[in-house]
């Protein structure tokens, strides 16, 4: 088994997680950092083709970089849709904010 | 699967409110660094804005005033220096007025400037500790503390060398005072007065213009002259508020009519005015001490009809008040001819003071509850009694 | 501008810490143990009880146990009781003397309302102030044996106001002896009757010795009540 | 060369399972900054030090500080706070089946690929190379992402503000 | 391992002295074993770091509450030792034979955690700073972006220190001390971006090499001469203050507030870690800020070069050392609305136009002459103009106050 193949191992496990926590878990913040886990994993995967594919070019690590900041913003946009959500309804359940009444 | 995040635990006690979110309750005392002693303050909070506070005091009850009520007239003076224990000669000086009232006893007149001197010392000393607790509350490391304490000390050596204790001076007497302050204390404390502008300007140099603290103080914990009149304000903390209230101009006790001072009040009421009202307060009272000082007359400091032993004022009551440096200090007595008083009973400037800190406290956050509290200037010997 | 305030203040603190070096305006600081600050006159610390003489405390107390100074006590810190019997004082009178003088300086606040009223002068304030003890209660109660101080110690840490004292007790001494010998010349013109003032009245204060004195050394201080 | 990728990948997936898994959110969070830590490192093993550098100081330093704030801002009151419905179970069971179904078409996807001309050495990309190219081929996107990133700023600021009537002054 | 720099001007007894560390290190190195040289070589620098810094830690200690003490006109620690030299080791002492309480409701774990954390982030920054010619720890490609990404960390150690301790108070400093990394983040990375514009790398070495030679022999070109240096300069240090939670920006452990913030439930040897990662930051960030601003290990005069370079490091890095002290003991605490607002109304706002002075000033490099004056003319305007126009925005509604008198 090739480095290559680990790493995609690695990253799909890290998916894997993310998915799974995005999918079961009712916490709005959990959600969320369970979608980052998503975006790191695939990031992930940027970097290992970089560094054992054979493609001369640096995309993916200027990906990457884009990847890292989008996922910032990401992350505060989606934070700050939590706290507005707590402030509305004093809880952050997801299964109780489906509901776009407010 | 319960997915409620373990926040808190026992010590944090989240407060649910319909319309504030979550409070916290916080109970900063009665052993917290910035208390000024044993004091209690039950804050609610909101992130750190309070919502509501409850003083909580009387760790420090002493019975003072039935103390008073079962002990001679004399030997409530020692009491009274540790009511209030930076302003003890104000103390006896209050206790001395309202029993001099009460006895019709007449105060020698070189007597009279001798309290003067020694009752805008104790301002001096009292508005400068205040200073440096109140920027220790700030956050200043100490330094203008270390100041005042400076400062404070030769007050401090002063009144050793006059009256024998540092602190609990026990110097007044009904009927003058018990030691002739003699030419060398009058040259030191001369040589004291001369210098204390410069550490005023340094002092002030250090702090007043500091933007830090500026902005700390400036519009935080303002009290409205009304809620400060209503409520029993008294001392700097009125005159912040621009009531131009000072017992030494209304009541015109001792000879203070015969000196030239005049009496600072703020606009704002602020704890920025109830700092820079003291500093003011102080540059009035070396005034003050310099006419004192030069004027003083001679001839003896105690009445010579006042007696010691067997004192035993005619039935009546009298209530003797000065403006001491934290506010109007009373002492209100009732005489039944006994030995003792029949009743006795303290108006005591930082408690009346201390009621309105809720008032001042709401809407601002933690840090400055620590300061308005600072700036109210208490001491909880004269707060719990 | 913006600064200016800070900047002032770091000017301050820098003169400061180079003031602290050269300037003893400044650089306050009195290494204690070490250094002692001398104590003005003035000072005052706990009571002790005057006697005439160092050799004999116990026998030559001013105090006649007058208790005025346990009524005035303020924490009421002072216990005495009387003798039964009477001895000579350092003017030659017959006195009363106190068998127990106690002090709780526990409770003592050195606030000296008991100097003041003392019509004998026989308590002043004394100067201690190392005074640590390793026992709570019995170690702090003083008896009138650790209470008794000579009059020179008097005169050592107070010499103005001892000075004062004792010129005042002489005078009144004098006055004392005036009187008598008045009396007694009224007396002599009077029928003849034994003169009352014993000789010992005019020996000096200091080499006044008396049995009783002794006697009354000897006897154990009652302790006072322990809480 | 191995040894430590090995060490890496058990730590980073080993603390994001056990994160996702945990009740005490802060836990989570902290846990799962030790798997970011744990995906820097792996940069720092492929030989992306500034991509790695990068991945510290924005989740590390940045988005767990953001996500520990908004964790403590969401206290939840104990009072209001009701044991969940239940349709959960059936909601946790579908999403680990997803889960699962995801993992195993990555996995037979990954297993089954075979890799050909991987280069044994890291290209040499130094931060000046990386500078060159977002600022030559890739500077439009360059720009879009700062735009984004503004947006995203202003927008989480606006959203996340309380309404100016109730409280003006309330700044985190 | 370390920059092999030519040592142009220097002389030979200069050259020995400068090489004297990495002789003494290949000394020891020549008798191992070439496989091991490597992790020992890593082992010794370590060491030597770990040394001089935990020494430094030791007497900086000491020589905070000497200089707190003088300038509060006493005179300090004097009982242990001469001078008290001996009081960091009683100190020491002390903390270690200290009983460690933990709270019976904290969490366990984080609640030890966290000092250890802390101290072990705090250090890292030291990889990378050159301290002398010859003295990097680590040549990174990135350096700059490495000691930030481990600063950055440590405010998550403070977090789990106040959280973990179960305590309303380590509560309140730990989200005192999020709130502040967040809004001190930005402009202490902001305000040297200019210094990486200008030497166009991350190297720590590169950027050092950058400040140096001098204008006449005297002038020295350290950025902080120039005006957008300065300006960079003044905001890293604030930041940086921040950053170390030193006063006046103390708040998460503002003792007349919160007791003692975050260490509050801490004691003993815990307690001692969380005071050496305060010291060791503080060393770190005064040492990053010597490297950008203040030319690093370059002596400010050509004919001081005969000084080794690391003792030219070591002065810089105790005189912003002597300043932070000094403003510690000047300086009231800021409230923590106030800290945000500095943060957000003021530096970053200030550092974003100092980018554009920067720009204005490389932009202008070539300018010479008379064209001189207007230069600096206009970069120091650039510099000037926004922070009494940004001051006077932020300090509106503050300002000394008139009293009147009653009659």
């Amino acid at each position: 088994m090739s480095p290559l193949h680990l790493c995609l191992l690695l990253s799909s496990g890290l998916f894997c997680i993310g998915l799974a926590a995005a999918l079961t878990r009712g916490n709005a913040i959990l959600v969320l950092l369970g979608i980052e886990l998503m975006l790191n994993a695939a990031n992930l995967n940027f970097i290992a083709f970089w560094r054992f594919g054979g493609g001369p070019a640096a995309t993916g690590v200027v990906f990457v970089l884009f990847s890292i900041a989008v996922a910032a913003a990401e992350a505060a946009v989606g934070l700050a849709l939590v706290i507005a959500v707590y402030r509305h309804r004093k809880n952050i359940r997801l299964q109780e904010v489906n509901s776009l009444r407010g | 699967m319960s997915l409620t995040p373990e926040i808190g635990g026992a010590h944090v006690r989240a407060v649910h409110d319909e319309f504030h979110g979550d409070l916290l309750e916080v109970s900063m005392g009665p052993h917290h660094p910035s208390t000024h002693g044993v004091f209690r303050m039950i804050v609610t909070l909101d992130g750190e804005t309070i919502v509501k506070l409850k003083p909580v005091f009387g760790y420090l009850h002493r019975n003072h005033e039935k103390l008073g009520e079962n002990t001679t007239y004399l030997a409530s003076m020692p009491y009274t220096d540790r009511l209030d224990y930076l302003n003890s000669m104000s103390n006896n000086w209050a206790y001395a007025l309202a029993v001099e009232k009460l006895a019709g006893l007449a105060v020698p007149e070189r007597a009279e400037y001798v309290r003067v001197i020694l009752a805008e010392l104790t301002r001096l000393l009292n508005h400068t500790c205040l200073a440096g607790f109140l920027m220790q509350d700030c956050g200043c490391s100490g330094t203008p503390l270390m100041y005042a304490f400076r400062e404070r000390e030769k007050i401090l050596d002063l009144f050793e060398s006059l009256s024998g204790s540092r602190m609990m001076c026990n110097y007044q007497r009904f009927g003058g005072c018990r030691v002739d302050p003699p030419a060398e204390w009058l040259a030191g404390a001369q040589r004291l007065v001369d210098g204390y502008s410069a550490f005023l300007d340094e002092f002030e140099a250090l702090l007043t213009g500091n933007e830090i603290l500026m902005a700390r103080t400036q519009g935080v914990g303002r009290l409205d002259p009304a809620l400060a009149v209503s409520a029993g304000v008294a001392g700097p903390m009125l005159r912040a508020t621009g009531v131009g209230h000072d017992l030494r101009k209304v009541d015109g006790y001792g000879v203070y009519p015969r000196f030239e001072f005049r009496v600072p009040v703020g606009a704002h009421g602020d704890t920025y005015d109830r700092y820079m009202i003291r500093i003011l307060e102080m540059r009035e009272s070396i005034r003050i001490l310099q006419q004192a000082l030069a004027g003083l007359p001679g001839g003896p400091v105690m009445d010579p009809k006042a007696k010691l032993r067997g004192f035993r004022p005619k039935a009546g009551e009298a209530y003797g008040r000065i403006e001491g440096p934290k506010g109007e200090i009373g002492f209100y007595l009732i005489s039944d001819g006994g030995p003792n008083p029949y009743r006795y009973r303290v108006r005591p400037p930082s408690f009346i003071n201390l009621t309105i800190l809720e008032d001042m406290c709401l809407g601002h956050t933690v840090a400055d509850a620590v300061i308005i509290l600072g700036s109210v200037d208490i001491v909880l010997g004269e707060v719990d009694r | 501008m913006l600064g200016t305030g800070l900047i002032k203040g770091l000017a301050v603190t820098a003169k400061n810490l180079v003031g602290s070096y050269h300037d003893p305006a400044r650089y306050t600081t009195v290494e204690y143990p070490e250094v002692k600050p001398p104590l003005p006159e003035a000072y005052r610390n706990f009571p002790f009880l005057v006697s005439e003489s160092a050799d004999d405390p116990m026998g030559t107390l001013r105090c006649v146990a007058c208790q005025i100074c346990e009524k005035e006590c303020p924490p009421q810190c002072i216990y005495i009781e009387k003798s039964k019997d009477k001895k000579p004082d350092a003017a030659g009178k017959l006195q009363i003397y106190p068998t127990v003088f106690a002090i709780d300086t526990s409770v003592c606040m050195s606030c000296q309302i008991c100097v003041e009223v003392c019509p004998f002068d026989s308590i002043k304030m004394d100067q201690v102030y190392e005074v640590a003890t390793p026992g709570r209660y019995g170690d702090l109660l003083l008896n009138r044996e650790q209470l008794a101080k000579s009059n020179a110690y008097y005169h050592q840490i107070r010499p103005t106001e001892a000075a004062e004292v004792d010129g005042r007790l002489a005078a009144e001494r004098k006055a004392a002896e005036e009187k008598a010998k008045a009396a007694a010349a009224a007396k002599a013109a009077l029928p003849p009757k034994p003169a009352a003032p014993s000789p010992a009245a005019k020996l000096p204060d200091e080499s006044r010795r008396s049995p009783q004195g002794e006697g009354g050394a000897a006897k154990p201080p009652a302790e006072g009540a322990q809480p | 060369m191995l040894f430590p990728f090995l060490i890496i990948a058990c730590l980073t997936l080993a603390s994001a399972a056990v994160a996702m898994m945990l009740r005490n959110l802060i836990h989570s969070a902290l846990l799962l900054v030790l798997s970011w830590a744990g995906i820097a490192a792996f940069y720092l093993w492929a030989g992306a030090e500034f991509i790695a550098f990068a991945q510290i100081l924005v989740y590390v330093g940045a988005i767990s500080m953001v996500v520990l704030f908004a964790v403590l801002l969401t206290r939840p009151s104990r009072d209001v706070d009701l044991p969940l419905p239940a349709p959960t179970v059936l909601r946790i069971a579908s999403g680990l089946m997803a889960a699962a179904m995801v993992a195993s078409v990555l996995l037979t996807a990954v297993l089954a690929t075979r890799i050909t001309g991987g280069r044994s050495h890291a290209p040499n990309l130094t931060v000046k190379d990386l500078g060159a190219l977002l600022a030559g081929p890739h500077a439009a996107s360059l720009l879009v992402v700062g735009v984004i990133l503004t947006v995203a700023l202003l927008g989480a600021i606006i959203i996340a503000a309380p309404a100016p009537a109730e409280r003006p002054e309330d700044q985190p | 391992m370390s920059a092999a720099l030519p040592l142009s001007a220097a002389s030979g007894a200069n050259a020995l002295l400068e090489r004297l560390p990495v002789v003494l290190r290949d000394g020891l190195l020549g008798y191992l074993p070439e496989s091991l040289r490597w992790i020992v070589s890593g082992l010794i620098t370590i060491a030597a770091l770990l040394a001089v810094f935990g020494l430094l830690f030791a007497y900086l200690t000491l020589a905070e509450r000497k200089l707190l003490g003088r300038i509060q006109n006493r005179p300090g620690p004097n009982r242990t030792g001469w001078f008290g030299l001996l009081q960091p080791f009683a100190d020491a002492v002390k903390a270690l034979t200290k009983e460690d309480i933990v709270p019976r409701e904290a969490d366990a774990v984080l609640h030890y955690l966290a000092p250890v954390v802390l101290v072990a982030l705090s250090l890292m920054g030291f990889a990378v700073l050159p301290f002398g010619r010859l003295l990097v720890p680590v040549e990174l490609d990135s350096a700059v972006l490495y000691f930030f990404a481990a600063g950055a960390a440590t405010e998550l150690a403070v977090f789990m220190a106040g959280w973990a301790s179960r305590n309303k108070y380590s509560l309140l400093a730990a989200m005192r001390a999020l709130a502040q990394l967040i809004s001190y983040e930005l402009p202490l990375l902001l305000s040297f971006v200019p210094v990486i514009m200008l030497a166009g790398t991350l190297s720590t070495t590169e950027i050092v090499t950058a400040q140096g030679g001098w204008t006449l022999g005297f002038l020295p070109h350290w950025h902080v001469l120039t005006p957008w240096g300065f300006a960079g300069f003044v905001i890293f240090m604030i930041a940086a203050l921040a950053e170390s939670n030193r006063s006046p920006f103390d708040l998460p452990e503002a003792e007349s507030e919160l007791i003692a913030g975050h260490l509050t439930e801490y004691s003993g040897f815990k307690y001692a870690l969380f005071f050496m990662a305060e010291y060791f930051g503080m060393c770190a960030l005064s040492g990053m800020a010597v490297t950008l601003f203040l030319g690093g290990w370059q002596a400010p005069c050509a004919f001081l070069e005969f000084i080794p370079s690391y003792a030219w490091f070591g002065a810089k890095l105790l005189a912003l050392l002597f300043g932070f002290i000094w403003i510690r003991a000047t300086l009231p605490r800021l409230r923590m609305d106030q800290l945000t607002r500095l943060a957000w109304k003021f530096l970053v706002p200030l550092a974003l136009i100092n980018l554009g002075t920067a720009a204005f000033w490389f932009l202008t490099a070539g300018w010479s002459g008379p064209l001189q004056l207007v230069r600096w003319a206009v970069a120091v305007a650039l510099v000037v103009v926004p922070f009494l126009l940004l001051g006077r925005r932020l300090t509106a509604g503050v300002a000394p106050r008139t009293y009147r008198y009653a009659t």
